[in-house]
């Protein structure tokens, strides 16, 4: 197991360079949005990073995770193609989804990157889907979905948990605790707001955890993995974490009066990569920003020089 | 070989030759096996290939979204097709989504099979048809057998189909009895039938609606009138030139559905007859559906809610005028039907 | 409060009255069912008497109860009528519902008990619709709903717990866990097969008492009715019975194999009318069966004698 | 005054006249307040009538069906049609049967207000319109507003209509700008609007179609075209008598639906012609919707999925025969759509 002092070097530069990648990745969304070339509603993960990178070091190439419309940072973490998510966010004919999808909709089957979707809580029942898949056909896969405070409150998180306990199915529930759902805070929503209890009175454990704290993320999934792994059934882990900037687009939002800016610039402080940045040396962040920013230099360039989808009909609409 | 055993013998079928295929559903263990479609499959294939679903449709359902995209080939069965309006998020938002939305790399091969109740007093939540609405939704396929035969080749092809695909089995049906293939066969999907031949009027029906239909042009044979009978099976994609060339035939048309007329499969045909064979049309076609109410449930109402042979019968004559008196002789006399 | 030495009475001949007016008209229905006459399916509510009963008892006239489709006991103990009860499970125009209904779709709305429904869950959330109007109008009436141990595995159960829990709506969710959904046991259902856990994690209180114990459900439903008159918010009780005969039908089925004739045997012995014994004197118990029993021929003879609706038309349907 | 704001005057101004109207509806006390259409009501009628929901679309729709049982005018806000997918069991096995399953004794008077996406990459799963699947199902009524006027009106007619009504509302219209009343009033559910008079063709049209047949009808006249245009309005119950009457006048129908075509609302239309007006119909009906297929993200082929003014005309003119070389001559410069 991973406690903090038994992590080796190279999974704490992977861990930190994971969560790096998609801080540079979305920062430069953000600087080149206003060129109005990505037209597809972005959800910005920046604040979540820990979640994504801490997870999915824990997951082998064969295991799946289903991340919801908050995606590009499991997309990235799981090891999706950062050409091809650019290409997308582009609308262009390379991109992962063919330029059908968008921002909310990436995929990377290779890289065990499923589709994502959203409809808020659409995709957790097929992570216990996968799992049941796995299952039927003896692999020791494990399948991993994300979704937000908000998305607990639909049925079918309900509905799916007891399943998933019922034939202790192989599946990972993570939920990033980001306090809001859009613009409501989860007070506003929850009879009782706390997340990880819900899985108790279903027969499966639930944990808190810190989702800043990407040692912490990674200790935990590594613990729930494990478990689903040996057949032993699903857990749900609730990751308290924050979203830095508005719900959809690039921009801050504090103006907006639902939250202040004191609340965003604390949680800033606590952010992941501030608190990972123990993790690695000046050196080595150094050596990461620059592999980093060619990367996504790189892969700007390819979304920009792609070719568009050329037509709706050559894709099967028909007439 | 009866309807509801065609049934078992697909699915039975089709667990045997294909390992990805499982079943799943709420009650799908009942000693009663859903009406003794499934008798035996569980002892058979046991509980990781006939899984009992909670009374969870919904999650059910995107579980067959997930699997599927898995590449596995869920079988999802319903008591009743009304259930099926609670997982509409996840066969029309999602499993519909699923091949366009990810540029065509993902496949969700998935069956919802549903059974349409009627009689008995069910009442107006358990007797609901709803195929308009999964013939409305691009991405999606919708079947409906009529007959044993294709019961069971419709069944078997809707598994094998790479997208999803709405099963639509009318209880009504269970206990009708044909000769059945004992072998794996499928019938094709996409494809209607033309199941009587004739030349002046073409009936169209689905379902149960295809013997009523039958029983129409033996009565307006008596009336001297040859009508052809089309078979729909599939109601999504529809098979207009089957259609189209019957009506340039015959010229004259009676759709016959069993469900409410706005937004129906009835209306579509027209609709499609209308803008692409309109000068084929001799005489105004015709809809027989439902009243456009709930189904009620005492035996003395529920037997004015459902139209059958005699309507068809008595629109498919006011549309070959010429016949109209013959038809009056040969008919009226057993025409006392509520409207 | 009602503590078992602390019922009047009055009191205790209501208990029982209820509770032997539901066992006899549904033995009526059982001996006549066979000619045909009543052509809908009836979900028998013999062996549930006790709840309806117990929960009713508290109950005021303004308060509305939401029962499922297992709902004789529900519509006669709010105060429902007999005869147009009748008259509905014979498809006739002076029933409940017009004949538009049957046996799954009893109302009356003068009791206080609204309609029920075929879909499982189905009037969970209604209920809590039904509170909210009442707050929003400054009433205290009080909203119940009941249903199975298998609705609440329906997304929807959960939903309407929060949000009831956060508004702190005045409403009681009563479920009679019978241990099957039709033919299937809750522990092949269910991760936790124990129901009143579910409410705590919601912030709303869990309660487990004795369905077949008329007393102690009257005790925890005067509780409850009490904390949700004072604006305290929801409860869940759980009440635990047994359906002695099968699911949708007149007929013992044991035979079927899904349970045992010993099981059923055990769950009669400690049946509502057996465990409420003591309630009532034999003199008392004499009269009650006169009454019942009369009423019950007025009923049915009413039933008999009612004409049937007419024309689908008339009801509005169009052509 | 902008359709956006039309939709907030309605709102305030029955909250204001009735106390029985309550707003109910996931993130409808968001600052943005549903795009402005809600600005100031939570401040003015307080949290007890503009009722934040959490994410739990199915249940807030039963929870209107509760409420309005007794006697509550609820309206329940989506920000996208989608999301009603979730909520079907109730609005079509509940809400669309309480009337009629107790004898008419109930019912339910809420609207379903619910917005429809399009643009900026929106993507499948948040352009869809539905209004198709709520026009199938008798007990629920269907209106779609075209303008701000109707806006208004329509969305304070659905308030005070004693069955569940859903109001579908395209984003795109949002920044329209008309003349509205500034009192209190309503548009009648189930009258089309003749829009604009003509004698050659009927041009049927709801929601944003209505402006794209009236850009249509514009061109026709240059080519000598005199096209008559209906603003469907309400989709169910459709109204047919104004429809008719036009295809008596003109003999040529061009609908144009913002939907896909099976089981839709324009093959509805014409299923009606045909039926009722057939000897009327000098020419084959058309329709104009949507191609088979899910709204895609990239900017580069959603610009091919939406028809609009030019696909009418060209459907137009080809149905007017007569006119069709001058048609080359008057539009062929202008036609540069994508098909
Ligand atoms: C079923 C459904 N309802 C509502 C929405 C609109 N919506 C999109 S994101 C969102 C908030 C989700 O919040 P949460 O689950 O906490 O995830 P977060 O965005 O905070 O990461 C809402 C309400 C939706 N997309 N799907
Ligand atoms: C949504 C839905 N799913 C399935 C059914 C079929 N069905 C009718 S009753 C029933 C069992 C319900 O069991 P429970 O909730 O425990 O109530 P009980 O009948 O035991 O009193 C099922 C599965 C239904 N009517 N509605
Ligand atoms: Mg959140
Ligand atoms: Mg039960």
């Amino acid at each position: 197991m991973t406690r903090r002092n038994a992590l080796s070097p190279d999974l704490k530069r992977k861990l930190y360079f994971d969560m790096l990648l998609v801080r540079r990745a979305e920062e430069r969304i953000q600087s080149e949005y206003h060129l109005r070339e990505m037209r597809s509603p972005p959800h910005l993960y920046m604040g979540h990073e820990a979640v994504a990178a801490g997870v999915c070091a824990v997951l082998r190439k064969d295991d799946v995770v289903f991340p919801y419309y908050r995606s590009h940072g499991w997309y990235l973490a799981k090891g999706g193609d950062l050409d091809a998510m650019m290409a997308e966010l582009f609308g262009k004919e390379t991109g992962c989804s063919g330029g059908w999808g968008g921002s909310m909709h990436l995929i990377d089957l290779a890289a065990g990157v499923m589709g994502t979707s959203a409809i808020v809580g659409g995709t957790i029942s097929h992570a216990a889907g996968a799992a049941l898949s796995f299952r039927i056909r003896g692999r020791d896969s494990v399948a991993v979905v994300s979704f937000g405070d908000g998305a607990i409150e639909e049925g079918v998180f309900h509905e799916t948990l007891n399943f998933s306990s019922l034939r202790k199915l192989p599946v990972i529930f993570v939920c990033e605790n980001n306090l809001y759902a859009t613009n409501t805070h989860i007070r506003d929503r929850q009879g009782r707001p706390e997340i990880h209890p819900h899985a108790e009175r279903f027969g499966l454990p639930g944990v808190l955890a810190d989702g800043n704290d990407v040692v912490a993320v990674h200790s935990e999934a590594a613990k729930a993995v494990a478990r689903a792994r040996a057949g032993a059934g699903p857990t749900l882990l609730e990751f308290q974490t924050y979203r830095i900037f508005e719900h959809c687009g690039i921009n801050e939002d504090h103006e907006l009066g639902y939250r202040t800016l004191d609340e965003v610039r604390a949680w800033k402080a606590k952010g992941p990569l501030e608190q990972g940045r123990h993790l690695v040396s000046e050196a080595e962040i150094q050596r990461m920003e620059a592999e980093i920013g060619a990367r996504i230099d790189r892969a700007f360039a390819y979304a920009r020089s792609a070719p568009f989808p050329t037509s709706l009909f050559a894709e099967g609409a028909a007439r | 070989m009866k309807f509801r055993e065609a049934v078992r013998d697909a699915t039975l079928q089709a667990l045997e030759s294909d390992p990805t295929v499982f079943l799943i559903g709420v009650g799908i263990i009942d000693p009663r096996a859903v009406w003794g479609t499934l008798t035996g499959a569980l002892e058979k294939f046991g509980p990781d290939r006939v899984v009992e679903g909670p009374l969870s449709e919904n999650a059910l359902t995107g579980m067959c979204v997930g699997a599927a995209s898995l590449g596995m080939r869920p079988v999802l069965i319903h008591h009743r097709i009304d259930f099926v309006l609670l997982t509409m998020d996840q066969l029309v938002n999602h499993a519909a989504k699923w091949r366009a939305m990810f540029g065509r790399q993902q496949h969700v091969p998935m069956v919802v099979r549903a059974v349409v109740g009627r009689g008995w007093g069910n009442g107006p939540q358990h007797t609901q048809s709803h195929h308009a609405l999964f013939s409305h939704v691009p991405g999606l396929k919708a079947v409906v057998p009529s007959n044993p035969r294709d019961a069971k080749g419709l069944l078997i092809a809707a598994i094998e189909d790479n997208d999803p695909v709405v099963y639509i089995e009318h209880r009504w049906l269970h206990e009708d009895e044909a000769d059945v293939p004992t072998e794996y066969f499928s019938t094709p999907i996409g494809r209607a039938a033309v199941v009587r031949r004739g030349g002046d009027v073409t009936l169209v029906a689905a379902g149960p609606m295809v013997s009523e239909s039958l029983k129409a042009a033996q009565a307006l044979q008596n009336a001297g009138i040859s009508a052809e009978v089309i078979d729909l099976r599939t109601l999504r994609p529809l098979d207009s030139d089957t259609i189209l060339t019957s009506v340039a035939k015959t010229g004259r048309l009676v759709v016959a559905d069993s469900d409410w007329a706005p937004c129906g499969i009835a209306g579509e045909v027209i609709a499609r007859v209308a803008e692409e064979a309109f000068d084929a049309l001799k005489a105004r076609p015709v809809r027989i559906t439902w009243p456009d109410s709930a189904v009620p449930s005492s035996q003395a109402i529920e037997a004015q809610f459902y139209p059958g042979a005699r309507e068809i019968e008595m629109a498919a004559v006011q549309v070959c005028e010429k016949q109209k008196d013959d038809f009056v002789k040969s008919t009226i006399k057993h025409f006392e039907g509520p409207f």
